[in-house]
C-alpha cells in the first residue's frame, strides 16, 4: 500500500513536470501580449517596454520558467498580472463554484442518468427502452449552450422559478445559494447524463449476460434482487471512472455553462486569461487542473479497489 | 528412442512474474525440463492444468524467452540464434495450437492462414504455387480445396482444427508441437484429428511433442511420455510401460483419476487425490509431497532428480520408488 | 469480406427502423454537402441589410439572419463545413491515434513512454487546449479541426492501444510470432484488420461530438471565421435572436442535433453489429 | 442594505483607470475615483474636485484651486499634494497623459488647496483633456501616485474620492463598492457626470455577464437591476417589454477602419484610400451592427450634430456607395488586385459585420480585401507591427474635444502623420478661442476626407436596460449616483 | 420426482421457430443420476436451462412441453416464480466455476443469499448455515473461507461454492451442467465422488449433463443420449455401455481412444451434425448413419423399448449384446 502510494506520488510528479513544461512553452508561442490587454489601447512603446521589463516578461522563457517552478516548488503560484491578486486566491474563487457545479451536475448525472440506465437494461428491447435509449442520445446531440439559453429563458425570465445567472458564494448567502446552480447543472448534466445513462444500460447488460447472474437467478432470488446485489455493483464499476473523468472534465470544460450562465468557474477563469494573456493564472489553473485530474485518477483507482476485490494497487 | 535426436532441451527453466495480493511473486513455470525428441517419434507430454505443459511448448517456437537452459534444433542453439537461421528453424519447428478457434484470425481467409508460414518466409515462388500448395495442404488434412476462400466462422470446430493443423505443415516442417490439439473437440470428431496426426506423422515422417492432459490420447498417438507436475518432469517413459505401471505417486494418481469409460470399473470414492497446492507457495522438497500417499520427510526437504529406473528408459524423479 | 457481408452489414439497420433513418439523414446531409450549390436557393454569402431577419416565408423558406443571408442557403452550405469538420477530426484522431495506440501495444519500452504522454495530454482539458491552438495559429477550419481532434487523439490512442494489447495476446497473433512473423507483418496481417470494426464505431461518435465541439468553439467565438456557414456559427452567431428570430436557432440547431442523433445511433447499431452476441442472433457462427 | 447589480459586458482590466481606456474600468472607475472637472449633460467640464481656475501668461500657466474638505476614502483629506502626484503620473504613464502633459514643464502644489501647470504652449482643451476618468487624470493619494509608476496600481490602493469606495474584487463574480460616508458633493445639482452625486445605495455590484442573451433574462428576471449594452436588434422588443426599462445613450460610439500610413500598399496613397472609401455604403454595415434606425445614424461628421464640433467639411464623401467611381480612381492608383489585409476581431460583434459588410462592397467594387480574424488581444499585438495589416478595426468612444481622438495622435497605430496633419494638429492645440479651434477641426475633417487616415462607419447609440423601479439613470452612462428605486 | 414431456425450444422467429431442443422428454427417481450425454452443441444445456427455467432473455425460448416437478407444473417458471409457487427445490451447478460465481461479493454471502430464500433465515443464522454447508462440501477450513472472495479460492474449492450454494436451495432436483470439464482429472474424481455421495446422502435426484463418456459411465445411474436435440437412446448405465441400441451411441463408444489402445486408426463418425432446423423430416442421424435404410430419410423414426427401461429412437436399432 505504501509502496504503492510512493510509486504513484513518483509518477505523479514526473507527469507534472511534463505537464509544465508543456504548459510555459505552450504559453509563450502564444502570440498576444498581457500588457496590451493592461494598458489598452493608448499605450506608447515605452510604456509598454517598461511595464513588460517591470513584469519580468522581457527575460529569456527558460528563466521565467525556472522561476516561477521555484515559486511554485513554495507553494507561490504567483500573481495575476490582470487581478493584480494572487494566483492561489483568483484560482481559490473559481474553484468553489466550479466544484459545486460539478458536484451539482454529477448529482444529477447519478440521480438520472443511472437510475434510468438501470431501468433502460432491465426492460431492455422493450419500447421503453428504446424511448429512453433514444431520448438518452438526443440530449447528448444538443448543444449545451443552447439548452442553457432556453433554460435561462423558460425558469428564470418567464416562470422565475430559479435565479438566471451568476453565483453568490455559499460562504456569503448560505446554502440557498445553490439555487443558482441548479439551472446550469441542469443544462450540463443534460449531456454527461446521457452518456451515463449509456454506459450505465451497456454495462448492466453486459454483466447480466454473465454466468454469475445466471447462478444467483438459479438461487431462486427475485430479479430486482439480481439485479441489487449481483448486477448493479458490478456494472457500477464501469460507471465509476466515467464518473471520475467526467467531473474532471466538468471542473475546467464547463466553459461555455458558465458563459452562459455567467458563473465565476475555473473554465471561464482560465479562457479569459488565455484571452488577456494572464500567464500566471493560466499556468496556476491547468496546474491545479492536471492536478485535480491525477487525484481523481488515484481515486478512481481506490474506488476499483474497494468495489472490486480482484483489483490489487500495482 | 530410436533415430537421430533433431530437437534436445536442456535444463529449460522459465519463470513468469505475477502479482498477487499486491505482492509480486515469480511463478517458476518450468523448472529445469529436459526433453529429447528423435527423428519421427511422438513424445507425449502430460500433466494437469498449469503444470507448465503449454509453457515448455511456446519456449520450444521462441514465443517465449527461457530464463536458462539451451534448446537445440538438429544440433545447433536456438536461443540468441541470428535471425536468418532461426527463420530458417521457426519453419521447421512449428505449433499446433489448443484452440481451433482462437487461433484462426476471423478476418483472414483460410487459405491466408494456412499460406502465412510461406507467405512470411517467401517460400512461395508465385502466386499459382502458393494456391497450388494451399489447395494440396487441405486435401493433405481431408478439406475440400474451396475452403481456401471461407473464413474461420462457416467452418466447424473439427474443420477449423485441420486447418491449424494444415497451417503447421506448410511448408513441411520437421517438428510439430501440437499443444492439446484434440481437447477442445468432441470424441467422435477427435478420433477424425487423432488419425490425421497420426497420418501425417507416419507419411511425413515428422517428429512431434503431443502436450496433453489425456492419457488416453496420449496412450494413441505417442510412443513415449513425459510426466510433468508444478514445472518439473517427474517420470518418463515409454508410453505402454506409465499407462500400465506408473510408478511415480503422481502418475498413479493420475492413471487412476482417468475415467474409465466402463461401468464396470467404477472408482468414485476410492481414490483420495488432495488439492493441488499453489504456483505461489510452492513447497520446499518434492512438489508433489504435501499430495502424496508415500511421502516421507525427506520428501519435504529434498527436491527429487530424475534417475533412471528399470528398462525402457524410463526415468523417475521421487525417493521412494 | 464474405460475398454476404454487405447484408450482414445492413441486417442491423434494417432491424432497427430507427438507425435506418439516421442513416438516411446522414446520406441527406453528405448529398446536401455534395450538390449544395445547386440545391441552395442563394447565395450563402449574399448580403442584403434591407431584408435582415425576415421570418420564414414564400422567397426565404427558412427565413434570412441578421445580414439578410438566406438561412435556407446557409444551412444547406453548412452541411460541408460539418463533413469537412467531422471527417477532418476523425481523420486527425485517428492518422495519429491509431500508430501512436498499436506501437505502444507492440513495443512496451516506447509504450510506456507514450502512454505517459498520453496521459499528461488527457489531464489537460482538451477544451483549453483547444483554446490555446485557436489563439496561437488563429481561428480557421483547419485549426477547429486540429484543435477538437487532439483531444480524440488521446481517447483513440488509449483505445488502440488496449484493443492492440488484446490483440497481442491473442492466439492466431502468437501463431504468427511463433511462425517467425516480424512487426510489420503482424501489423498489417493481424492487428489493423481486427481494429477496422471497433476503429469504424469509435469514428462515428468522434464524428458526432466533432459537431457538437465545433459548436461549443463557434459559440465562445474562437471557431471556424463567422462568415464560413456551418451550423455551430449560425447558432452562435444568431443566439441573441432567440426570442427576436427564434428560426435562426431553429434551424441549424435542428441540423446539429438530427445529425449527431442520427450518427450516434449508426454508431450504436454498428457496435451492435460487431458484438458476437449479436452475431450469434443473426445466424453468423463466431 | 440597499445593493444595485449591474451586469457588465465583462471582467473589467486593474481599475487603474489613469492606465486604462477600457469602458469596464471606466464604468466602475467613475464611482470610485473623481477628475478635477466633470462633463455636463452637454459634454462641457465643469468643476468637480477643483473649485475654480485661472490662465496666467496667455494661457501657458494654469493655476487650479481645489475645493476643501474632500476626503479620500482613507480618511485623509485631500491637497493640491495628491493632484500635483497625480498628475505627474498622469503625465509620465497615463493613456491619454502625453496629449495635455508632453507639453507641461512642471506641475506643483502652490498651496494646500491650489496647484498649477505650467506648458510650453498654450493648449485650448486642456480641462476637456481632464474631466474624464477614462485613461484621464484621476485623482489618487499623493504616496501612492507617487510610487505606481507605470505598473497599475494594486487593489488595496484603490483609494479615490467618489462617492462610492472600493470593496472588493471577486474575479469572475463582481466588482463591489460601497457608499462612502465622509462624501462631500458639490453644490451644483447633478447634470450629467458633473454636479452633485448622491449615492442612495448602500453598495453597488458590478456583475460580469458576457452573454448579451443572459444579461437580458438577467433584467427580466430581476437578477440584475441594470444591464449593459444589449444588442441592438432587441431593442423593439425590450422598449415594449414592461419589464424593463431602456436607456439609451446620448453619447454615439463610432466605428473606425484605420488605414496604415507607415507601410504596406495604403501608405500615402490617397487615391486607392479614396477609392476604398468611395466604394462604402455604410448604413448597411450599420444596420447590420446595430439593428433599427433608432440606435445608430449615417452620420459623415466626426462628432455628433448638437456638439459645438459637428462640422459637414468633407462628409459628403463619407458614404457614396459609387463602385464604379470607386473602380476609375482604383485605377488611378495603379491598384492591380493586391489583397488588402483586413484585421479584425470577432471579440467585438460590431467590428466583424462593418468588416463583413465593407469587405463584400469592396469586392464589388473589384478591391480585393482578405480579413485576417484574430483575437482581441492578438489584434492589440498585431496593429502595433506596421507590416502586419493594411487596415484594422476598432471603434471610438465619445470624445468631448478632438484632442482626445485617438487618430489624432500620431504614435497611435495608423501613424497618420502627414505633413499637412502635423502643422494643423499643433494649430489645434496651441488655440485656445473656441470659434478659432473649430474652424481649425473643419479644416481637419476635410483632410480626413481626403487622406483617409481613417473611415468612420456611423454614429451608434448603444442602449442599456435596467428594472423599472429605477429612478434617475444617467444617459451620459451608466453611473448611479442621483440613481434611486422607486 | 422430475418428469420432462415433449420438451421443445426454439430460437428464431415466431412465424419460423428453429428447434433445438425438440421433444426431449425424460423422468427422474428420487436419488437418481441421470446422465446426459451428447456431443457439443446437441442442446445439452438448453435442455437444462429450460427446465430451470433459466433461458437467456432475449433468445431460446421454450415453445412446446412440460416440466413436471412432484407432479406440479412448474414449465416457463423462473426459479423465483418457483420458489413464490412453493416449488422451489430444484438447484443446478454450471460448468464454470471460474465465472460463475460473483467475483465482488465474499462467498459466504452468495451461500447465505440462497440460504435466506429458500430457509427463511438470515444473518448470522444463515452464515453459520452457509459454514455447514461448506462442510458438507468438504471444504477445508469453512470457517475461514466465508469471508473469501471467489477469486481467492482454486478451480475445484470453487466448485464445491457452487455446490454448496446448490445444496442450499434444499434441493430434491439438482441439475449440473458439465461441472467438471473444467477441472483436473485428479480435481474431477473428487467433485464427482462427493455428488455421488451427497446424492445417496440427501436423496435428491441429479442430472448431470457430459459430453465425457468416462464421467457417465463412472457416475450415472441411467444414460440419456442426446443428438440434435433429441434424445436417441435412454438406458441403464450399464445396458448403454454393454449394448448400445443406437447407431450414434454405437459410433461413440468405438471413437474413444482409451478403449481403442493399440489401434492403428481410430474408427471415426463420418459427417457433421445437422444445423439446427434443417431436417425436414426423417431421422437426424440419417446423413451420417452406417446402417441407414430409404425410410430412414423420410419419415421420423418410432421410440422403442429394446429392454425393459432401454428406449431407442430408431426404425432399425442394433441388435443387443453386440459389444463384447
Ligand atoms: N504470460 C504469463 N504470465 C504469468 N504467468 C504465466 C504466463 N503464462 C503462463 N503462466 C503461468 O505458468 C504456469 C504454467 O502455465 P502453462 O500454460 O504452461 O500450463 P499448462 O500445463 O499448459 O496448463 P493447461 O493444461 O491449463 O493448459 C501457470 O500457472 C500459468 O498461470
Ligand atoms: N441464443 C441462441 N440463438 C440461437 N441459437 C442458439 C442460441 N443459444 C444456443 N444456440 C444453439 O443451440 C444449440 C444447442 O446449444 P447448447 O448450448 O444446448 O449445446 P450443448 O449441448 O450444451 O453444447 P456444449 O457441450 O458445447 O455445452 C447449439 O447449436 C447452439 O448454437
Ligand atoms: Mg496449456
Ligand atoms: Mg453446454
Amino acid at each position: 500500500m505504501w509502496s504503492y502510494a510512493l510509486k504513484r506520488a513518483g509518477t505523479t510528479a514526473v507527469t507534472l513536470l511534463a505537464a509544465s513544461v508543456i504548459i510555459f512553452a505552450f504559453i509563450h508561442i502564444v502570440p498576444g501580449d498581457p500588457i496590451y490587454v493592461l494598458l489598452g489601447d493608448t499605450a506608447t512603446p515605452d510604456q509598454i517596454d517598461a511595464l513588460r521589463h517591470q513584469l519580468g516578461l522581457d527575460q529569456p522563457i527558460i528563466l521565467q520558467y525556472l522561476n516561477w517552478t521555484g515559486h511554485v516548488l513554495e507553494g507561490d503560484l504567483g500573481r495575476s498580472i490582470f487581478f493584480q491578486a494572487p494566483v492561489l486566491s483568483v484560482i481559490a474563487d473559481g474553484a468553489e463554484t466550479s466544484t459545486l457545479l460539478a458536484t451539482m451536475t454529477m448529482i444529477w448525472v447519478a440521480v438520472i442518468g443511472v437510475p434510468i440506465g438501470m431501468i433502460a437494461a432491465v426492460r431492455h428491447g422493450t419500447w421503453l427502452d428504446q424511448g429512453l435509449s433514444g431520448a438518452a442520445m438526443l440530449m447528448a446531440s444538443i448543444p449545451t449552450f443552447w439548452v442553457g439559453l432556453y433554460l435561462i429563458l423558460i425558469f428564470a425570465a418567464w416562470l422565475g422559478w430559479f435565479p438566471s445567472s451568476g453565483y453568490p458564494s455559499i460562504f456569503e448567502g448560505g446554502v440557498v445559494n445553490l439555487r443558482y446552480l441548479v439551472l446550469p447543472s441542469l443544462a450540463l448534466a443534460a449531456p454527461n447524463a446521457a452518456l451515463i445513462l449509456r454506459l450505465t444500460r451497456a454495462s448492466m447488460l453486459d454483466v447480466s449476460r454473465e454466468d454469475y447472474v445466471r447462478t444467483a437467478r438459479a438461487k431462486g432470488i427475485r430479479p430486482w434482487q439480481v439485479v441489487r446485489r449481483h448486477i448493479w455493483r458490478n456494472a457500477l464499476l464501469a460507471v465509476v471512472s466515467a464518473f471520475g473523468f467526467t467531473f474532471a472534465a466538468l471542473l475546467s470544460e464547463a466553459v461555455v455553462t458558465e458563459t452562459v450562465f455567467a458563473l465565476p468557474g475555473i473554465g471561464r477563469l482560465v479562457v479569459q486569461s488565455i484571452l488577456r494573456r494572464d500567464y500566471p493564472v493560466i499556468q496556476g489553473v491547468i496546474l491545479v487542473i492536471v492536478v485535480v485530474y491525477l487525484l481523481v485518477n488515484l481515486i478512481v483507482d481506490l474506488s476499483y479497489r474497494l468495489l472490486d476485490p480482484r483489483v490489487e494497487l500495482q | 528412442m530410436s533415430g537421430d535426436v533433431i530437437l534436445d532441451v536442456r535444463e529449460m527453466m522459465v519463470s513468469f512474474s505475477a502479482r498477487r495480493a499486491g505482492r509480486k511473486y515469480r511463478v517458476q513455470a518450468v523448472d529445469g525440463v529436459s526433453l529429447s525428441l528423435a527423428q519421427g517419434e511422438v513424445l507425449g507430454i502430460v500433466g494437469e492444468s498449469g503444470c507448465g505443459k503449454t509453457t515448455v511448448g511456446r519456449t520450444i517456437v521462441g514465443l517465449v524467452q527461457p530464463g536458462s537452459g539451451t534448446i537445440k534444433f538438429k544440433g545447433t542453439e536456438m536461443i540468441g540464434a541470428g535471425s536468418s537461421s532461426l527463420r530458417a528453424m521457426r519453419l521447421n519447428v512449428r505449433m499446433v495450437f489448443q484452440d481451433p478457434n482462437a487461433s484462426l484470425n476471423p478476418r483472414r481467409t483460410i487459405g491466408d492462414s494456412v499460406a502465412e508460414a510461406g507467405d512470411i518466409s517467401g517460400f512461395f515462388k508465385s502466386r499459382a504455387e502458393r494456391s497450388a500448395a494451399i489447395a494440396a495442404t487441405l486435401t493433405g488434412v481431408g478439406l475440400n480445396p474451396s475452403f481456401a476462400t471461407r473464413y474461420p466462422y462457416e467452418l466447424s470446430g473439427g474443420q477449423r482444427q485441420r486447418v491449424g493443423i494444415a497451417r503447421a505443415i506448410l511448408p513441411t516442417p520437421s517438428i510439430v508441437i501440437a499443444d492439446e490439439p484434440v481437447s477442445a473437440l468432441d470424441v467422435s470428431v477427435q478420433a477424425q484429428v487423432l488419425n490425421l496426426m497420426m497420418d501425417l506423422r507416419d507419411q511425413l515422417r515428422l517428429s512431434m511433442l503431443f502436450i496433453s492432459h489425456d492419457l488416453g490420447v496420449i496412450g494413441q498417438i505417442s510412443s513415449r511420455v513425459a510426466v510433468m507436475y508444478m514445472g518439473r518432469v517427474v517420470e518418463q517413459a515409454g508410453t505402454r510401460t506409465v499407462l500400465e505401471h506408473p510408478l511415480h505417486p503422481y502418475t498413479r494418481a493420475l492413471v487412476a483419476a482417468i475415467p474409465k469409460p466402463d461401468p464396470s470399473k467404477r472408482i468414485l470414492g476410492a481414490i483420495e487425490t488432495g488439492e493441488p497446492p499453489s504456483l505461489f507457495t510452492r513447497p520446499h522438497g518434492c512438489a508433489y509431497a504435501p499430495r502424496c500417499p508415500i511421502a516421507s520427510d525427506r520428501c519435504l526437504v529434498d527436491v527429487p532428480t530424475l534417475r533412471s529406473v528399470g528398462t525402457d528408459g524410463r526415468t523417475i524423479a521421487c525417493h521412494n520408488v | 469480406m464474405s460475398s454476404n457481408s454487405a447484408t450482414l452489414w445492413l441486417k442491423p439497420f434494417i432491424a432497427r427502423p430507427i438507425a435506418l433513418a439516421g442513416l438516411g439523414v446522414i446520406l441527406a446531409t453528405v448529398l446536401a454537402a455534395a450538390f449544395a450549390p445547386w440545391l441552395s436557393p442563394y447565395d450563402p454569402y449574399a448580403i442584403d441589410p434591407l431584408i435582415r431577419l425576415t421570418p420564414p416565408n414564400v422567397t426565404h423558406w427558412f427565413g434570412t439572419d441578421q445580414f439578410g443571408r438566406d438561412t435556407l442557403s446557409r444551412t444547406i452550405h453548412s452541411a460541408r463545413m460539418a463533413l469537412l469538420i467531422g471527417s477532418g477530426v476523425v481523420v486527425f484522431a485517428l492518422a495519429t491515434g491509431v500508430p501512436a495506440g498499436v506501437l505502444s501495444a507492440l513495443f512496451p519500452r516506447l509504450g510506456h513512454l507514450l502512454m505517459r504522454m498520453v496521459d499528461v495530454l488527457m489531464a489537460f482539458p482538451t477544451l483549453l487546449l483547444a483554446l490555446g491552438l485557436i489563439v496561437v495559429l488563429s481561428p480557421s477550419v483547419a485549426t477547429v479541426i486540429l484543435a477538437i481532434g487532439l483531444g480524440y487523439m488521446t481517447t483513440t490512442t488509449r483505445i488502440v492501444y488496449g484493443l492492440t494489447l488484446r490483440l497481442r495476446a491473442e492466439t492466431y497473433v502468437e501463431a504468427s510470432r511463433s511462425m517467425g512473423a516480424g512487426t510489420v507483418w503482424l501489423i498489417s496481417r493481424h492487428i489493423l484488420p481486427n481494429l477496422v470494426s471497433p476503429l469504424l464505431v469509435q469514428a462515428s461518435f468522434v464524428f458526432a461530438f466533432a459537431q457538437l465541439g465545433a459548436a461549443s468553439l463557434d459559440f465562445l467565438g474562437l471557431g471556424a471565421p463567422p462568415e464560413i456557414p456551418s451550423w455551430g456559427n449560425m447558432l452562435a452567431e444568431s443566439r441573441t435572436f432567440i426570442t427576436r428570430a427564434p428560426w435562426l436557432l431553429f434551424f441549424p440547431g435542428m441540423m446539429i442535433v438530427a445529425t449527431a442523433f442520427s450518427l450516434n445511433l449508426v454508431g450504436d447499431a454498428l457496435r451492435d453489429r460487431l458484438d458476437p452476441r449479436f452475431r450469434q442472433v443473426f445466424g453468423e457462427k463466431g | 442594505a440597499t445593493l444595485l447589480r449591474e451586469a457588465t459586458i465583462g471582467e473589467p482590466p486593474p481599475l487603474d483607470v489613469m492606465l486604462t481606456t477600457a469602458d469596464v474600468a471606466s464604468v466602475i472607475g467613475r464611482h470610485i475615483f473623481e477628475t478635477l472637472y466633470a462633463l455636463d449633460s452637454t459634454y462641457t467640464p465643469r468643476p468637480m474636485l477643483a473649485e475654480n481656475d485661472r490662465a496666467e501668461d496667455g494661457g501657458r500657466t494654469i493655476v487650479i484651486k481645489l475645493r476643501e474638505g474632500v476626503l479620500f476614502h482613507n480618511g485623509k483629506e485631500m491637497t493640491a499634494k495628491d493632484v500635483a502626484a497625480s498628475m505627474t503620473r498622469w503625465g509620465n504613464f497615463g493613456a491619454r497623459g502625453k496629449l495635455l502633459m508632453a507639453a507641461a514643464t512642471s506641475v506643483e502644489a502652490t498651496g494646500k488647496y491650489e496647484v498649477t501647470l505650467k506648458l510650453s504652449a498654450p493648449n485650448g482643451a486642456w480641462k476637456a483633456l481632464i474631466a474624464d476618468v477614462n485613461g484621464g487624470l484621476a485623482i489618487y493619494p499623493e504616496d501612492i501616485a507617487a510610487n505606481a509608476g507605470n505598473r497599475p496600481i494594486e487593489q488595496k490602493d484603490y483609494i479615490g474620492t467618489g462617492p462610492y469606495k472600493f470593496v472588493e474584487w471577486r474575479p469572475n463574480r463582481y466588482v463591489e463598492v460601497e457608499r462612502f460616508d465622509g462624501y462631500k458633493p458639490v453644490k451644483e445639482k447633478g447634470d450629467g457626470f458633473a454636479g452633485a452625486r448622491l449615492a442612495s445605495f448602500d453598495k453597488i455590484r458590478f456583475i460580469p455577464v458576457p452573454d448579451v442573451g443572459t444579461r437580458v433574462s438577467g433584467v427580466q428576471a430581476g437578477d440584475y437591476d441594470y444591464a449593459e449594452m444589449i444588442s441592438g436588434d432587441l431593442y423593439e422588443s425590450l422598449s415594449k417589454d414592461p419589464s424593463v426599462q431602456v436607456q439609451r445613450t446620448n453619447a454615439p460610439i463610432f466605428g473606425l477602419f484605420f488605414m496604415n500610413s507607415k507601410q504596406g500598399i495604403l501608405k500615402d496613397n490617397y487615391k486607392l484610400r479614396r477609392a476604398i472609401q468611395t466604394a462604402l455604403e455604410k448604413s448597411q454595415a450599420l444596420r447590420v451592427a446595430f439593428g433599427p434606425k433608432d440606435l445608430w445614424n449615417a452620420e459623415g461628421s466626426i462628432f455628433p450634430k448638437g456638439t459645438p464640433w459637428y462640422s459637414t467639411e468633407g462628409a459628403s464623401n463619407y458614404s457614396a456607395h459609387d463602385p464604379k467611381k470607386a473602380k476609375e480612381l482604383a485605377k488611378e492608383a495603379d491598384y492591380t488586385g493586391t489583397p488588402i489585409r483586413l484585421l479584425v476581431s470577432t471579440n467585438y460583434q460590431a467590428h466583424y459585420d462593418e468588416a463583413s459588410v465593407f469587405t463584400r462592397q469592396l469586392a464589388d467594387a473589384g478591391i480585393n480585401v482578405q480579413m485576417m480574424v484574430v483575437d482581441w488581444a492578438t489584434l492589440l499585438k498585431m496593429r502595433g507591427q506596421p507590416e502586419q495589416w493594411d487596415i484594422f478595426v476598432t471603434h471610438h468612444s465619445f470624445a468631448p474635444d478632438p484632442l482626445l481622438l485617438t487618430f489624432l495622435n500620431a504614435s497611435y497605430p495608423g501613424w497618420w502623420d502627414s505633413p499637412e496633419i502635423g502643422s494643423l494638429r499643433a494649430e489645434l492645440i496651441n488655440t485656445t478661442d473656441p470659434a478659432a479651434r473649430k474652424s481649425t477641426w473643419d479644416k481637419i475633417q476635410s483632410l480626413i476626407y481626403e487622406q483617409v487616415p481613417v473611415m468612420k462607419v456611423g454614429d451608434a447609440y448603444t442602449y442599456d436596460i435596467a428594472s423599472p423601479k429605477l429612478r434617475g439613470l444617467n444617459p451620459n452612462g451608466p453611473v448611479f449616483w442621483n440613481v434611486s428605486t422607486k | 420426482m422430475l418428469s420432462v414431456r415433449d420438451l421443445t425450444v426454439s430460437v428464431g422467429p415466431e412465424t419460423a421457430p428453429v428447434d433445438i431442443v425438440a421433444g426431449v422428454s425424460f423422468d427422474l427417481a428420487k436419488g437418481e443420476i441421470l446422465g446426459l450425454v451428447g456431443e457439443s452443441g446437441c442442446g445439452k444445456s438448453m435442455t437444462s436451462l429450460a427446465v430451470m427455467g433459466l433461458l437467456p432473455q432475449p433468445g431460446p425460448r421454450v415453445r412446446a412441453g412440460r416440466v413436471l416437478l412432484e407432479g406440479s407444473d412448474v414449465t416457463q417458471l423462473q426459479p423465483w416464480q418457483r420458489v413464490e409457487a412453493g416449488h422451489g427445490r430444484m438447484a443446478m451447478i454450471f460448468q464454470e466455476p471460474m465465472t460463475s460465481l460473483n467475483p465482488v461479493r465474499r462467498i459466504g454471502d452468495q451461500i447465505a443469499e440462497a440460504v435466506r430464500v429458500h430457509e427463511g433465515i438470515s444473518g448470522a443464522a444463515a452464515l453459520s448455515r452457509a459454514r455447514e454447508l461448506l462442510e458438507l462440501v468438504r471444504m477445508p477450513d469453512p470457517g475461514m473461507q466465508l469471508s473469501a472472495y471467489p477469486h481467492q479460492l482454486s478451480g475445484g474449492q470453487r466448485q464445491r461454492v457452487m455446490i454448496a450454494i446448490a445444496l442450499a436451495c434444499r434441493p430434491q432436483v439438482l441439475v449440473a451442467d458439465e461441472p467438471t470439464t473444467a477441472l483436473d482429472v485428479t480435481i474431477q474424481v473428487q467433485i464427482l465422488g462427493l455428488l455421488r455421495e451427497l446424492c445417496n446422502r440427501l436423496d435428491m435426484a441429479v442430472l448431470f449433463i457430459t459430453h465425457d463418456m468416462g464421467v457417465i459411465a463412472q457416475l450415472a445411474d441411467r444414460v440419456s443420449v442426446m443428438y440434435a436435440g433429441r434424445i436417441v437412446e435412454t438406458a441403464a448405465v450399464d445396458a448403454l455401455f454393454g449394448e448400445p441400441r443406437h447407431h450414434y451411441t454405437r459410433g461413440l463408444m468405438d471413437c474413444m481412444p482409451s478403449r481403442n489402445s493399440g489401434v492403428r486408426r481410430l474408427p471415426t463418425i463420418s459427417g457433421q451434425p445437422p444445423v439446427p432446423g434443417t431436417v425436414a423430416a426423417g431421422c437426424v442421424f440419417a446423413l451420417r448413419c452406417a446402417a441407414v435404410h430409404d425410410e430412414c430419410r423420410v419419415a421420423a423414426p418410432p421410440r422403442l423399448e429394446a429392454s425393459q427401461g432401454h428406449e431407442v429412437l430408431c426404425a432399425f436399432p442394433l441388435a443387443g449384446g453386440e459389444l463384447p
